[in-house]
């Protein structure tokens, strides 16, 4: 009699580029976020002092070669923002993952990642449907001008003294125009897709994004009162004996709220809530469309951040070291400083993300008008008032 | 002075969920991470069917269509014909259909000889659904590959190493309703 | 070399397209925005003027960011009226209010 | 270069009014009217006056077209009728009226584009164009309250 024999094991086991995730390896994840650091902070030194310096070197820096010059770092932030949405995306899923005791992105790459790459080329083999309902022009364009409109924001951003496109005189006007501008996206693709819960979850995002315009552009105006500049760079300056979040500190706890509804984050994600809207102004969209959707929305969580950092925490201010002032080392450290800082908010903004339910729509509302802005303008007043005993 | 209260009280609570939410990070997923850890599931658990065949490998089931007669979804299909050189049925067919089985172990508890039998296997994710409407040869070989197997007649049943069937120790056995619902009250203490 | 002329005649341009835009939309709202092109094109033919002309008094310039107020002020106003004409006609095309036609 | 930007921004500019103006689709209408106040915002800049750019962008191109696009969806127009074809005459008389009679007005000449500091702008506007400035302000709070109280729900 033999006996019944036992047949091999016909499941098929993942084990993708020799990982083992049994093996606790942490110290492989903190590499794979250094690399992606690395490669952000390569790419900032390039925008901000490698393309100049070659331009300047080849004596291309007038007339058309300005305009090619502008042009390459412009191209080089496109990367950088890319570069930004990987980083953000991953850390993003692997924290709400760690909060939510699962494991997050895992398998792809070491400690999962590679695993944006491997969504984003998933959502570049996708198919871009357009649904027969929608207008396609403005279907086509609303990812376009949604992206368009965060990314424009890095144009005034300093990552450190003197590395910013355009030091305007006008940068706290631009900034407000520009983030007015990124509710165009997100209302035009909610009208163009002839959808429901687009049509709804669009007019939710474009009034909650109008009502917080008011709060941030009063907070805008205290910073500028207080620096008595609307340049960014000169806005970082002027807090280098004391940072604005001391004297500033309620238009700071405004501006942080405001900031996370002009983000649409999870206290305030109204035009996206998926357990109400499906996915809100962007339910119809799929493939690179969507992705370019997503792409604005991490550049943004980037970009707010880092804008807190400039406005009330000292943009690049830090112990140089006996560097000069200037060089490209001091550039380097400064950018440092900033992006560090920039980091410590990203992870608190996601905090809240984890902590926090979702509101209620009519009481958003209500607290932007009868409490944020009442308490905005009391703290223009008062940084005024502040201003003028302390001169 | 209720207003600042409240404010107070707003910023504690905010402040409290933030502070659970972070102490979070340090503690180590509670899940299984499964496809490298097999989930430990309880012996009786009804996962998958399966036909059991006797340890030399010659048919269990008697062919008497009471599985045929309990099943309430009626997704069990069986011809026979009377066996010419002894008594009883031999098997022509044998089909399960898993993709419309509910998993409510009728079967199994209607088996007098206790041949259909629940297993833990629950992998049955397939591309193709035509797969999972199974024929004897499928639920012989499910049968084959689990190495524990339940039934009402006969508890729970074990594959030794060398192949033969035995019984599992009592400690493997379900012990009644009372130890059933015994982790369900620790759950609830 | 940009002139004055060239500025003054893409204002004279964007006139007559907001022109024909206020005189030939049915909807109320088209209208509006037609008459958005009109003050924007005013505005820019002060500043455009100040620019070449008057670079120390900045009147040009003053005067543009009036227009843009009283046009902001105006569209606010004159939506807020369509949509009390929406409530009551329940279209805002211009033949949805014929009350007043003898 | 600043000729070529000038013509650029112009015939951009023009194209996309025009498309505002005839288009029967009111979103495409509203996208294409703030698509003109961002060009028309560069001209700004082309003057020479960054804060009257900045201003332009951040009323006319972004604040009112959102509002347009509001006004659409809430009162369900998103179409725009065709024009009667009297209309379309009048329109096109009227515009060349306009335009005959605005030539005339059109200087020539030489000059060059004076740069316009935000600084001496602002302090500009709060010594020489006081009184007017407060009018302006008084005039949006007027509008502001007017707004709110046309478009409320009344009870009943």
């Amino acid at each position: 009699m033999n006996p019944i024999p036992i047949p091999e094991d016909r499941h098929f086991r993942p084990r993708l580029l020799g990982y083992d995730p049994q093996k606790s390896r942490p110290w492989l994840e903190r590499l794979v976020y250094s690399a992606y650091v690395f490669v952000f902070w390569l790419i900032v030194i390039g925008t901000y002092a490698g393309v100049p310096a070659l331009f300047e070197a080849l004596g291309w820096n007038a007339g058309w070669g300005f305009v090619l010059m502008r042009a390459l770092q412009v191209v080089l932030l496109f990367l950088l923002s890319a570069v930004i949405a990987l980083l953000l995306i991953l850390v993003l899923r692997k924290y709400l993952g760690k909060v939510q005791e699962r494991y997050g992105p895992m398998h792809y790459g070491p400690a999962g990642g590679i695993q944006t790459v491997f969504d984003a080329l998933k959502l570049l083999a996708k198919e871009d449907f357009v649904p027969a309902a929608a207008d396609v022009l403005t279907f086509r364009l609303a990812p376009a001008v949604t992206f368009v409109a965060s990314f424009a924001m890095f144009a005034v951003v300093p990552f450190a003294s003197g590395w910013v496109l355009a030091d305007t005189n006008v940068g706290l006007i631009y900034l407000i125009a520009v983030s007015t501008l990124s509710a165009y996206g997100v209302l035009l693709g909610g009208v163009s897709s002839g959808n429901k819960w687009a049509l709804i979850g669009a007019l939710r995002a474009g009034a909650q994004m109008v009502s917080y315009e008011i709060p941030l552009a009063l907070v805008f105006l205290t910073v500028a009162v207080w620096a008595g500049s609307l340049s960014l760079g000169r806005i970082v300056d002027a807090q280098l004996g004391l940072w604005n979040v001391l004297p500033l500190a309620l238009s700071f706890v405004l501006y942080v709220i405001a900031s996370l509804a002009e983000l649409k984050h999870i206290p305030f994600d109204f035009p996206e809530a998926e357990s109400e809207l499906i996915a809100g102004y962007n339910v119809e969209y799929s493939g690179m469309s969507f992705a370019f959707f997503f792409l604005a929305e991490f550049v943004e969580l980037f970009l707010l951040p880092a804008l807190i950092v400039v406005f009330f925490f000292g943009g690049w201010h830090g112990p140089l070291f006996g560097l000069e002032p200037g060089s490209l080392a001091a550039g380097a450290l400064e950018s440092l400083y900033f992006t560090v800082k920039t980091a410590v908010w990203v992870w608190i903004f996601l905090w809240i993300r984890a902590t926090l339910p979702r509101y209620r729509d009519d009481q958003l509302m209500e607290f932007a008008w009868k409490a944020m802005i009442p308490l905005a303008l009391f703290g223009l007043v008062l940084a005024a008032y502040l201003r003028l005993i302390w001169r | 002075m209720s207003l600042l209260q409240e404010v107070w009280q707003a910023v504690k609570a905010i402040g409290t969920g933030m502070a659970t939410v972070h102490k979070r990070v340090y503690e180590d997923a509670p899940t299984e991470f499964y496809p490298y850890v097999k989930p430990d599931l309880p012996p009786v658990s009804v996962q998958s069917l399966a036909l059991v065949e006797n340890e030399d490998g010659s048919e269990r089931c008697i062919v008497c269509l009471q599985c045929e007669r309990a099943c309430p979804a009626q997704v069990i299909t069986i011809e026979r014909h009377r066996n010419p050189e002894g008594k009883g049925f031999l098997i022509d067919r044998f089909d399960i259909d898993l993709v419309n089985c509910m998993y409510c172990a009728a079967c199994v508890e209607a088996c007098p000889v206790s041949s259909i039998v629940t297993i833990q296997d629950f992998e049955m994710s397939t591309y193709d659904l035509q797969t999972l409407k199974a024929d004897i040869d499928f639920l012989h070989e499910q049968a084959r590959r689990a190495r524990q197997w339940y039934s009402p007649k006969f508890g729970v049943e074990l594959r030794t190493e060398d192949g033969r069937i035995e019984k599992a120790p009592p400690e493997m056995q379900p012990g009644g309703l009372a130890e059933l619902l015994k982790p369900a009250e620790e759950v609830d203490s | 070399m940009v002139t004055l002329g060239h500025f003054l005649l893409l204002a004279g341009l964007l006139m007559a397209i907001g022109l024909y835009g206020v005189l030939t939309r049915r909807n109320l709202i088209a209208v509006l925005m037609s008459v958005e092109i009109l003050l924007n094109a005013a505005a820019l033919a002060f500043a455009s003027a100040a620019a070449f002309r008057d670079p120390h008094l900045f009147a040009g310039q003053v005067f543009a960011l009036f227009i843009i107020v009283v046009a902001a002020a105006e569209l606010s106003i004159g939506f807020a009226i369509l949509l009390n004409v929406y409530r009551t006609h329940g279209a805002v095309s211009d033949d949805a209010i014929g009350e007043m036609r003898g | 270069m600043s000729l070529t930007a000038f013509y650029a921004l112009a015939a951009f500019t023009l194209v996309f009014a025009l498309f505002a103006v005839t288009t029967a689709n009111m979103v495409r209408a509203a996208f294409s009217l703030a698509v003109t106040f961002f060009l028309i915002a560069g001209l700004y800049l082309l003057l020479g006056s960054p804060a009257l750019a900045a201003v332009q962008f951040m009323v006319n191109a972004s604040a009112i077209p959102i509002m347009t696009l509001f006004i659409i969806m809430m009162t369900q127009s998103r179409r725009s009728a065709a024009p009667r074809s009297w209309q379309v005459g009048v329109g096109f008389l009227a515009a060349a009226v306009a335009l005959v009679f605005f030539r005339s007005a059109v200087v020539h000449g030489e000059g060059r584009v004076a740069p316009v500091s935000p600084e001496a702008l602002g302090t500009n506007l709060l010594q020489a164009a006081l009184l007017p400035f407060e009018v302006a302000s008084v005039l949006l709070l007027l509008a502001m309250v007017g707004a709110i109280v046309l478009a409320r729900r009344r009870a009943g």
